[in-house]
């Protein structure tokens, strides 16, 4: 087929797959969080509560969509649009099998990292477009916690480009053929936890979720969004999160290796990613949440010394073990 | 501070004073020897606890204040009463005493209507601002609709 | 509901950056009830707090004066409905100090069984609300608050067995009380209180060396020794600033000196002693039920004959105050009886009430975030605080 | 209230409390134990009910819908119309009228304001004849306020409806009061015992 069409169809089926895949990863969240919390979770639209995501979908889609007099109307409005889109295209160079990918740059990494940390505009156009006290409160905290935190998880995201040597996604996967990233001996490890609790912070979710905390500020930038709005800004908050989950498989356990034919590949990627979201889910439901000042404590100064030496620790390492340099 | 040491005490420093009873001892005085008995009674008898302070309107003989004190650490346990005369409805404060009583004279004044004199923000503070009436005093009556809220 | 800032509050230097007056409450979810603290802000700094209340207030000091002795027990546990068992008992107790009315040995240790169960239930919302207002709803403070609940049904579905209601019981009257166990009811309780022991093993391991739980709580809305004394705190909150002041020790009443238990005091004064304050409560609760179950004595449950009729309790003239050991503090009803069925006057002490007269000394210079975490420690129920 | 506390006094006291644990074998474990209990949680059953379609056991005693029952033996309505039940509940929400006539008493009406009931259970421990007593269900919930306000034909209907709970007057009395020796001595000690006076509220 010519060459323009491979572009063409490639991301409208990943965009669905994924608008799919977060749909029904609020599902397996809620239902995952309940059993944990010793409760059933959704149970009553569908099959064992099956429906539960289409129901939630439709029912944001019909909700009045309330607009402030007071907000500041083009911010507002456009604010989830620039929050969705960042969380979308970091789905672009992702790898979904050797050769199935929407766009496998040779920079592919870059490109992901960079674009994941534009989502922060958005969110502080919404907390700062809705005019509205808990909101703006809750946007200044989300650029202080995005922006510190979004230096650990590139040190973090690095040590396997380290590691694998390229920044093609599709060259990381490849070279785990042999041993995965995360059992590399002691760099793994240590690469592999830091990946995981960046994520959690990065993406506001608990236990360092102070962006939307309830019991301060209410429901955070969302507090002024309802109906389909809300919708869209809900549902980029999950694409990022799927979005760092399916780079966590890919970087530490090793894409699509895996027993079984080849054709496999896709599926037992989709269930390592869907492992590391379970990994950030169980964190997020174990702990309580700490304050703005001790989030971005633990960042400068514990997280981001941390991966800087574990980045050069590998550079070293790299650099001692391929003979001939 | 046993019970005997505590009325020996009260009675020569507080002449004014009718003390009876022992569990809890009850010290009756004169509205003007109402802060002087209070500061007495907290740092000579050392009872810190401040437990509540109230009202009871006794109609024609009008309003009397009550506070209960308490000394934890031997079980001495004062309640303390002054009898403000019919009609008078003004009563020294104890804030400068013990900082626990600026809410209970707020209640106070609330439902029975007694100026404290001293109280640094005497206002209201369990109905509305422009509650008219104290509702515990006798004369307000049980289940006449109140106007406003009626 | 005063609407202008209160002359009260001193106009603290003004450091020139932008004041924002934020309210928290009354509708706020973590405001424990209907409370409005008017919080104004700098940045996310506290500056000063002026506590509205009131929005409860159903007067219950003029209820008192219309309901008969008989009538009010079950009205009085709607003052603190989380812990309902020991609003009655204080209430009951004035009465019987005032008409000398003597309790039976067997209701007096039902008395003290219920009391304890109603305090480790109490003190399990007290966990899993605070806990809900750190973590949030959707993080890891819903999971401690799920589990609380778990096992805080337990507890109601004892004494729903026992009394037939799961939140306000009327389990107590003048003379002693109104039901006597139902058969199987000890084993149940018994097995009952081994579980929650062992759970309440699992909330420690989750919480006690949680870096993320003592962060937010060491040396946060620390209240000093003097200012507890000042203000008139009782309870865990007085215990958790060192001062030993339990009034089942120092003032026992209905039969506690059979039992032996130990009062924790800790002297960190910060929300941090007071949980370790109310969990070594729990254990000695616990406690307590089970020495009470192993010598429960046989005999009547009530000195008084079954109640026929509304004004068949008289109590004869005179005035008495009776205080409890509440799950909050000192509970107590100061009763003035004229020799008719009705009560004079009746003046409640409400432990909530005090408690929550401490916030205003020790909520400003702190973030937002604590303010919440301050509220939940000191636990306040506003039944018991607006009466 | 001179001596508002300042940011700086709070740095000092948090300064001043013991710090959290530093060395990170202790927070390691700490964490990854509290991990372990709700991972624990995952694999124990779930507690919830599922209310609709599965019924709750009540306990015997169970406090919940208020009914009139009909005599055991005779079939008549149990109710004597005494008014007992009126002065003695705490928010006033019975109403009776009695119908006098030869050989018993009857109830020409008899209205309970439920949405008032706070079910403290007092009027089924004063009833001398066992005529209200309170049902083992609680679902009392109606689309209309004033469905609630039932009349005697309702409180019948309601008491053939569902299982009827341990409580009735009688049983409650003889449960409470001392039994039948100690109560000959107890006489008339404290109180006048004067059974079933009927003092106006």
């Amino acid at each position: 087929m010519a060459e323009w069409v491979y572009p063409l169809i490639a991301p409208f089926i990943v965009l669905n797959a994924i608008l799919g895949i977060v749909t029904y990863v609020t599902l397996l969240e809620r239902k995952f969080a309940a059993r944990m919390q010793s409760r059933i979770g959704p149970y009553r639209v569908g099959p064992h509560g099956l429906l539960q995501p289409i129901a939630d979908a439709i029912k944001l889609m019909m909700k009045e969509d309330v607009v402030p007099t007071a907000a500041d109307r083009p911010v507002y409005i456009l604010a989830p649009v620039v929050f969705l889109i960042p969380c979308m295209l970091i789905f672009a160079t992702i790898p979904f099998a050797p050769g199935l990918g929407v766009a496998d740059l040779n920079i592919g990494i870059l490109f992901f990292l960079a674009v994941s940390a534009m989502e922060i505009v958005g969110l502080f156009m919404a907390g700062w477009g809705s005019n509205n006290k808990y909101a703006l409160l809750s946007a200044m905290r989300a650029v202080n916690q995005v922006i510190s935190y979004d230096l650990p998880f590139i040190f973090a995201a690095l040590v396997p480009v380290l590691l694998a040597g390229s920044l093609r996604l599709s060259d990381i996967a490849a070279a785990q053929a042999g041993l995965w990233f995360v059992f590399y001996p002691v760099i793994g490890q240590l690469a592999f936890v830091a990946f995981i609790v960046s994520t959690v912070a990065a993406e506001n979710r608990a236990p360092f979720d102070i962006l939307e905390a309830e019991s301060e500020l209410v429901a955070g930038f969302r507090v002024e969004y309802s109906g389909m709005k809300f919708a869209i800004i809900q549902l980029g908050e999950y694409a990022h999160v799927i979005g760092a989950s399916f780079l966590g498989a890919l970087l530490f356990l090793g894409a699509w290796a895996g027993p079984g034919p080849e054709w496999m590949g896709p599926i037992w990627f989709l269930l390592k990613a869907m492992f590391v979201f379970l990994v950030v889910t169980w964190v997020r439901w174990s702990f309580v949440r700490i304050r703005v000042d001790q989030i971005l404590a633990l960042s400068w100064k514990a997280l981001l010394p941390a991966t800087l030496v574990l980045l050069v620790g590998t550079a070293v390492v790299v650099v001692w073990r391929t003979p001939g340099v | 501070m046993t019970a005997e040491q505590a009325r020996t005490l009260l009675a020569e420093r507080l002449p004014g004073a009718q003390v009876a009873g022992d569990r809890p001892m009850v010290v009756t005085v004169p509205p003007d020897a109402w802060v002087p008995l209070a500061r007495l009674v907290k740092e000579t008898l050392g009872c810190w606890f401040f437990s509540f302070l109230s009202a009871v309107d006794w109609k024609e003989e009008g309003l009397e204040v009550v506070a209960k004190v308490d000394n934890a650490d031997d079980t001495l346990s004062l309640l303390l009463k002054t009898r403000l005369g019919p009609g008078v409805t003004a009563c020294p404060s104890l804030t400068g005493v013990y900082k626990g009583a600026n809410w209970m004279e707020r209640e106070c004044y609330d439902m029975f209507g007694i100026r404290f004199e001293g109280h640094p923000d005497l206002r209201r503070i369990l109905l509305g601002d422009d509650w008219a009436g104290h509702p515990l005093l006798k004369s307000y009556p049980v289940d006449a609709p109140h106007p406003p809220y009626r | 509901m005063t609407t202008a800032a209160s002359p009260s509050r001193v106009e603290i230097d003004y450091t020139g950056s932008e004041r924002l007056t934020m309210n928290m409450g009354p509708q706020h979810p973590s405001a424990h009830g209907v409370f409005r603290a008017i919080l104004t802000l700098e940045g996310e700094q506290v500056v000063g707090v002026d506590a509205v209340i009131g929005y409860l207030h159903r007067c219950h000091e003029k209820l008192a004066e219309t309901l008969t002795y008989a009538q009010y027990p079950s009205i009085a546990s709607k003052t603190d409905y989380v812990a309902a068992m020991t609003s009655e008992f204080a209430y009951v107790r004035a009465a019987e100090m005032i008409g000398k009315i003597e309790v039976p040995k067997r209701a007096q240790y039902l008395r003290v069984i219920a009391a304890e169960l109603q305090r480790v239930a109490s003190h399990l919302l007290w966990l899993g609300t605070w806990c809900l207002d750190m973590g949030g709803a959707l993080g890891g403070g819903a999971t401690i608050f799920l589990y609380c609940i778990r096992e805080r049904e337990l507890v109601l579905d004892l004494f729903e067995s026992l009394v037939g209601a799961r939140l306000l019981y009327g389990f107590y009257q003048v003379g002693g009380v109104r039901y006597d166990l139902p058969p199987g009811w000890p084993e149940k309780c018994r097995e009952t209180v081994d579980l929650i022991d062992r759970r309440i093993d699992e909330y420690q391991r989750m919480l006690e060396e949680n870096p993320f739980f003592l962060v937010r709580t060491q040396g946060v809305g620390v209240i000093s020794r003097e200012l507890a004394q000042e203000v008139g705190i009782s309870g865990p909150l007085v215990r958790g600033s060192g001062v030993n002041f339990d009034l089942r020790r120092t003032d026992p009443y209905s039969s506690y000196e059979d039992f032996d238990f130990r009062v924790p005091v800790e002297t960190g004064g910060d929300c941090y002693a007071r949980y370790r304050v109310r969990m070594v409560e729990f254990r000695e609760s616990l406690q307590i039920v089970r020495q009470a179950l192993d010598r429960l004595p046989e005999g009547p449950v009530s000195s008084r004959p079954g109640l026929k009729s509304v004004a068949q309790v008289r109590i004869p003239k005179g005035e008495a105050y009776a205080r409890v050991e509440g799950a909050r503090g000192e509970v107590g009803c100061y009763l003035i009886a004229d020799g008719s069925a009705k009560p004079y006057r009746m003046k409640w002490r409400g432990a909530s009430f005090s408690n929550l007269a401490v916030l205003p000394h020790i909520i400003p210079g702190h973030k937002v975030a604590d303010v919440v975490a301050i509220m939940g420690s000191v636990d306040p129920v506003f039944g018991e605080v607006d009466r | 209230m001179s001596d508002v506390q300042t940011a700086a006094d709070v740095r000092a006291l948090r300064d001043a409390a013991p710090r959290a644990p530093t060395d990170v074998r202790v927070i390691i474990r700490a964490i990854l134990g509290a991990m372990r209990i709700t991972l624990r949680n995952l694999f124990r059953k779930p507690v919830t009910v599922h209310y609709p379609d599965k019924e709750r056991a009540y306990p015997d005693r169970y406090r919940g819908l208020l009914a009139l029952v009909y005599e055991k033996d005779t079939g008549e309505e149990a109710c004597i119309g005494c008014r007992l039940c009126e002065y003695v509940c705490p928010p006033a929400v019975i109403k009776v009228e009695m119908l006098k006539s030869e050989k018993r008493n009857y109830a020409k009406t008899f209205t309970l304001e439920l949405y008032a009931c706070e079910f403290c259970e007092l009027c089924v421990q004063v009833c001398p004849t066992d005529a209200i007593v309170m049902m083992k269900s609680f679902d009392l919930s109606t689309t209309d306020r004033r469905e609630l306000l039932l009349d005697k034909d309702k409180l019948h209907a309601i008491g053939t409806q569902f299982e009827q709970s341990w409580a009735t007057g009688n049983k409650l009395r003889d449960m409470q009061g001392p039994p039948k020796m100690a109560r000959a001595e107890h006489g008339g000690s404290t109180e006048a015992a004067k059974g079933g006076e009927t003092a106006g509220a």
